[in-house]
């Protein structure tokens, strides 16, 4: 049992969170999100020389292989500094679907566009009808290839991919296929989301050549497995928002005065400062138990312990970002102070990737199929 | 006891009814429905234009001044079916903050001049209570006015100013006497916003949009004649003012129609091939929140009857100012949930498209202001355990 | 809409309330709950003298014909004074039962008996299964009468009642039949509750006469009606219970000194405190709400407004039940002060004539089925 | 970062697993699962017998005590393996209260006495902190202690004293200094239960239960040698128990063991002729709280880790305290849902009979003084504000 971390490990966050510290405030993120893009090719291009777009690439595959304990630490940083650039969707998602189903030439050529910033891929997943819910798109053989149908709702980051994975139903289970984004057929209807990202509601029918197709045979498990990372980069994401959430609102307790006391010396609003501090460090811990449970072989460990991070985590994000609001008074209610922004990025956490709802079923009957 | 409305209060909702049936125009309900506030200045004048017309421009006046003469049943009733009816709401910053103060402690001219004007929407309000220092504390404000001849010379800025960039006027505490103690040295001071020196700066939200505003006051010249009562007697009548604001505070017209439309998405949204409606867990909630609905509406009622009676009309608002922000608060949650990973598309400060869906994120986080304007629920809290359980 | 009373009403209420202040104090009350029998016939008589066991028994029937409302008062009172008597059992829920089904000298003997104090009556109707579960008790046709087989579970106050009403299945729908206590074939084990009162669980096996059974024809309307006045004065109950509790409380905060400073002065106990009140307040407006739906024509009216009161008073009574004992401290816990005993009978009304989910679940059902 | 135990800590609990299997009296099991405390003083002095045989008697001391030596983590999965196992607690009055106590700042004559008769399950020890003036505000406690000679001569009442109806000796805090201020006249001494004018009275508790007492001492004789440290610096030995005092304050273990019972309840009973765990919401009220306790568990495993650093080991056991009895409790209050009307049959003071049923509603209301007792949970939160988030 160790909860510490390497030097190398908190180099990496070190790293990120000084970048954004230093050249990622409110404002400049502010113009980020009002243009026309909705990102910086700027950052990116940084966050490449930081080598974080190669953190959880494989040393065999030439990238840093920091796996999941150092991509939590980076999305900590991520989450605290409000990144719109699509690190999750094509760092940490995308890369790893590609590692783990990608073979050959096309798994090299993938990963190092994704490595250097030179391209961004995006997984094309869920549907609309619930995170979970099964795979209505689908993809058939049609001539010497493959005819994709189908429609995927709100992919985060679509818009500045240049590949989409797209999963669909084929007659050997799940495949995940790489789409070019200008492809014919692709029809992208770009919408920004509520924590102020990019996202599209993508309707595909496009014929592909049958080396679209990453890996062979059904990708269920490896999309589950990938699918499970991405909640737990997700969840070391919304802690980084958390931390910073609870530092800003008692930080504003102690300095706000009201009936002549700064307001953090009432008694309720300790306890309930204490509650949101309580909820925190929950989070944290289940955090620390997603991210150690990536590297579980049983998939319903896994599985578990990624839903129960993903429902402690969530209601935590709800629970805290309301009780910042109102501890700020009408200043939370304000676009000016961060905690406006904090508060819509864990809004949009505890939608994305299956919500309390979801999760809790999901941990409900793995649990309960174990007989525990 | 009876709970039951009697026979004449019936006869009143089905006019009130009809009323709105025949006399709510189509466009401004489906712009309320959907949330479009594009137009919300054109429509709630022309809405309190034909409320006035109909003679129900002020539905908590007394007769003399042109209101309705209601009690507070048919006030009550009258609300329940404006909200029911998408009719947009009546700002309350006119007929039911400035209004009241100016009957009872402005001069004749004071009544003559602005409550006429009120009654038929010409002159749309503004408030000018809160400061960037003086939220829950408001006695500590700090916008000054000096009195130089005929007029105060306003210096200072107001926020949390409630689409003031709509308003004629704007009715203002300020300091008249800096050497006072805080309650003491404030008057109550009526303001033209086209004076020249007044500067309105809009406040970004939560949601995105702009609803409320900063206003900077540069040396604004005020004639002594819009001082209402006396000076330095302000704090008098801003106590009074903000408890005629809690009248309807439970909002329960506005909670029944958001958990109607709440139960309308659950029947239309479907999750894993499923109406959301029909997962025990998801209507659960529903009933849940439903029950405290019923249970606040009695309450209401309750207070109703006893400030009929000459019992108890103060503290008790508080319990019906944190009750119903909650309901209404968990019922917009509810709707987020219902909506799941649907409500991440969003887009800033547009308005609805015919469509539950983009409304019910961005009404949520507006929402979140319930529960700290208006007095925040803590200071409610604190009001409960000081004035009713004599903590 | 009026929410005044009589002065009728009030004066009923003030009688009993008066009666249990003077007498019936918490030492009083220990010595019947320790006792062999767990109630008090003299108490029992002087309710009866007071004429509160005629209360809810109609003018024509020679009763007050106090109604719901009447009930509603006196039993606030009941449950402000902890009575253990079976005034509930008796003389609100059987003699409701009586009063809906009964018809010629079998009515006016048994609303004689049950007035006069004479005899108790117990409606004994659940069997373990939870509160609205289909019945298994049945009764068919055995020679000249009738033979009642089944099993009832913790039938309030049947100890001390000569007649049970029991509930069973017949040919033609719910019969409800006057069965002696002695009878033979009628096996009592008598229990204890958590809230000091009495009852017992029945294993039946009787052969009854035809005249037993109270009625013609299906009895599931009014046993429904029947059981929902008994539910709405069961919630007045509870009602008079955390009056007593939020009170003691309130009073116990002002007193109670640490750190140099009554305990209500602290501002994380007053705003506790404040959710209490806010509780109890909606829990007197539900029970107001039940109480005037037991008149109403529409039994889905009446049933959904039965089961929300249920709901809402049930939950401040955990919540205000739990809170209560907290603020009190260490006292809180000890069985010498009032709110130990209140927090039982919080607990023990809870789980009487349905929890909380299961009043939720009609309650969706009804309102659900209305589409409203 | 690694979440998993080592090899070496996944061996002892296997040792522990087996040890268990082996050497638990079944009778004590049994009476331990059922919540039968009738017999409590044997199997407890029995169990430490049998621990103490093992080397196992006293999880949290060094070795030159005679304690195990183990670190936290190990104390932790043997607490845990015996929570699991149905094994009874050992009581924290003499193992974890007194005796660092004693081995910080007793006489060597005090250790050599004490810490033997501690470990062998000799002398049973019971706690007088407590009065009924002084709960949260311990310091203001009133019992005095009066020199006479080479006695102190004690007189007073403590209150919330745990089981000392089975004890041998008591452990008070008392009054030396009346003088001072309330904190520095405090001082901590050993008494024989046996003195003469010590006198016990049974509190009835909230279950009907009497695990605590009131303990009145009328002119108490109790020799000087039996004063820990120095006069008037009790204080200081009190605040350091307490700290003591939150090993395993979060009560995993236990927790465990009653979520276990709940979901045997859940599958056993019936409601509506289904198991009650195929209902929605009770089985996803049972997830949410299962869910808790795994993050407390690895909450609670950070604390240990950064404690065996040397890192912060004070604050962050409220958090394990508040976190660990709410959970507790509220397992306890879902038990009593599980049973539904079955809970109303209910005998006070009366063991269980094989059944979860009759406990569970008795526990259920034990189980409220988990946040009253031990620095209640408004405490905890008063420290977390004031020490974590230094508000």
């Amino acid at each position: 049992m160790d909860f510490a971390f390497t030097e190398e490990q908190q180099m990496l966050q070190d790293s990120i969170r000084r970048y954004l510290e230093s050249g990622y405030g409110l404002e400049h993120r502010a113009r980020i999100v009002a243009g026309d893009e909705g990102w910086s090719p700027r950052t990116w291009a940084e966050l490449a020389e930081l080598g974080l777009l190669a953190l959880d690439i494989d040393e065999d595959d030439g990238g840093i292989g920091a796996g999941p304990v150092g991509t939590m630490l980076v999305s900590q940083a991520t989450g605290a500094g409000l990144l719109v650039e699509p690190f999750h969707s094509s760092a940490v998602l995308a890369t790893r679907v590609v590692s783990l189903l990608a073979q050959g030439e096309r798994r090299a050529q993938l990963l190092d566009a994704l490595a250097s910033g030179e391209a961004i891929a995006v997984l094309a997943h869920e549907e609309g009808d619930g995170w979970d819910a099964p795979l209505e798109t689908t993809a058939v053989s049609e001539g010497d290839g493959w005819r994709l149908r189908g429609r995927k709702a709100c992919v985060y980051h679509a818009p500045m991919a240049r590949w989409l994975l797209v999963t669909a139903r084929c007659a050997d289970g799940v495949g995940v296929f790489a789409v070019e984004c200008g492809a014919d057929g692709v029809d992208l209807r770009a919408v920004r989301t509520l924590d102020g990202q990019r996202a599209a509601d993508i309707a595909l029918d496009v014929l592909l050549p049958t080396d679209a197709r990453l890996g062979a045979g059904d990708a269920a498990a490896a999309l589950g497995q990938a699918l499970d990372r991405g909640i737990a980069a997700l969840c070391a994401d919304a802690l980084g928002v958390l931390d910073r959430i609870l530092v800003a609102t008692v930080r504003y307790a102690r300095e706000r005065v009201q009936f002549g006391s700064p307001i953090g010396r009432f008694q309720a609003l300790q306890h309930r400062m204490a509650d949101m501090y309580m909820q925190v460090e929950q989070a944290r811990s289940m955090t620390y138990l997603a991210t150690s449970a990536c590297l579980q072989d049983d998939p319903d460990a896994r599985r578990a312990a990624i839903s129960a991070a993903k429902v402690i985590v969530s209601q935590a994000a709800r629970r805290v970002g309301q009780e910042a609001v109102q501890l700020h008074g009408g200043m939370g209610m304000t676009d000016e102070l961060d905690v406006s922004h904090c508060f819509r990025r864990l809004l949009a956490f505890e939608l994305r990737m299956g919500t309390i709802d979801e999760h809790l079923r999901r941990y409900r009957e793995t649990v309960q199929a174990d007989g525990a | 006891m009876d709970l039951n409305f009697s026979p004449e209060e019936i006869a009143f909702r089905d006019e009130v009814r009809a009323f709105l049936a025949a006399h709510l125009p189509e466009d401004i309900r489906d712009r309320v429905r959907r949330g479009d506030e594009r137009h919300v200045s054109d429509d709630l004048r022309r809405w309190q234009r034909i409320l006035h017309a109909h003679g129900w421009g002020a539905a908590m006046w007394p007769v003399e001044h042109g209101g309705t003469g209601w009690d507070k049943t048919r006030q009550y009733l009258f609300e329940i079916e404006c909200a029911a009816a998408d009719a947009p709401i009546q700002l309350p910053f006119g007929l039911k903050m400035v209004a009241p103060v100016i009957m009872r402690y402005g001069s004749q001219a004071q009544k003559d001049r602005f409550l006429p004007r009120i009654l038929d929407g010409s002159d749309w309000w503004c408030q000018g209570y809160s400061e960037p220092g003086s939220g829950s504390d408001l006695a500590s404000l700090k916008t000054r006015a000096e009195r130089d001849g005929d007029h105060y010379v306003v210096y200072g800025q107001k926020a949390w100013n409630t689409l003031g960039q709509h308003a004629d006027w704007i009715f203002c505490l300020v300091r008249t006497d800096p050497a006072a103690k805080p309650q003491r040295g404030i008057s109550f001071l009526l303001i033209d916003m086209k004076t020249p020196g007044i500067r309105l700066q809009p406040t970004k939200l939560l949601d995105g949009g702009f609803e409320v505003n900063e206003v900077f006051f540069d040396d604004v010249r005020v004639p002594v004649e819009n001082l209402v009562g006396e000076e330095n007697a302000g704090w008098t009548y801003a106590k009074f003012l903000l408890g005629h604001e809690r009248t309807n505070i439970a909002g329960i017209g506005a909670s029944r129609r958001e958990l109607a439309r709440l139960r309308r998405m659950g029947r239309e949204f479907r999750r894993h091939g499923a109406p959301l409606i029909d997962d025990p867990l998801f209507a659960t909630r529903i009933a849940q929140v439903a029950l405290e609905l019923e249970a606040l509406e009695v309450t209401n009622l309750r207070v109703i009857f006893a400030e009929a009676r000459q019992q108890a009309p103060g503290p008790e608002a508080s319990m019906l100012k944190i009750r119903g922000t909650e309901i209404l608060q968990r019922i917009s949650e509810l709707q987020v949930e219902a909506l799941g990973a649907r409500a991440l598309a969003y887009e800033e400060d547009v308005d609805g498209d015919g469509e539950d869906v983009p409304r019910a994120a961005a009404q949520y986080m507006n929402l979140r202001k319930l529960s700290i304007y208006g007095g925040s629920n803590e200071i409610q809290r604190n009001i409960i355990a000081q004035t009713i359980l004599k903590l």
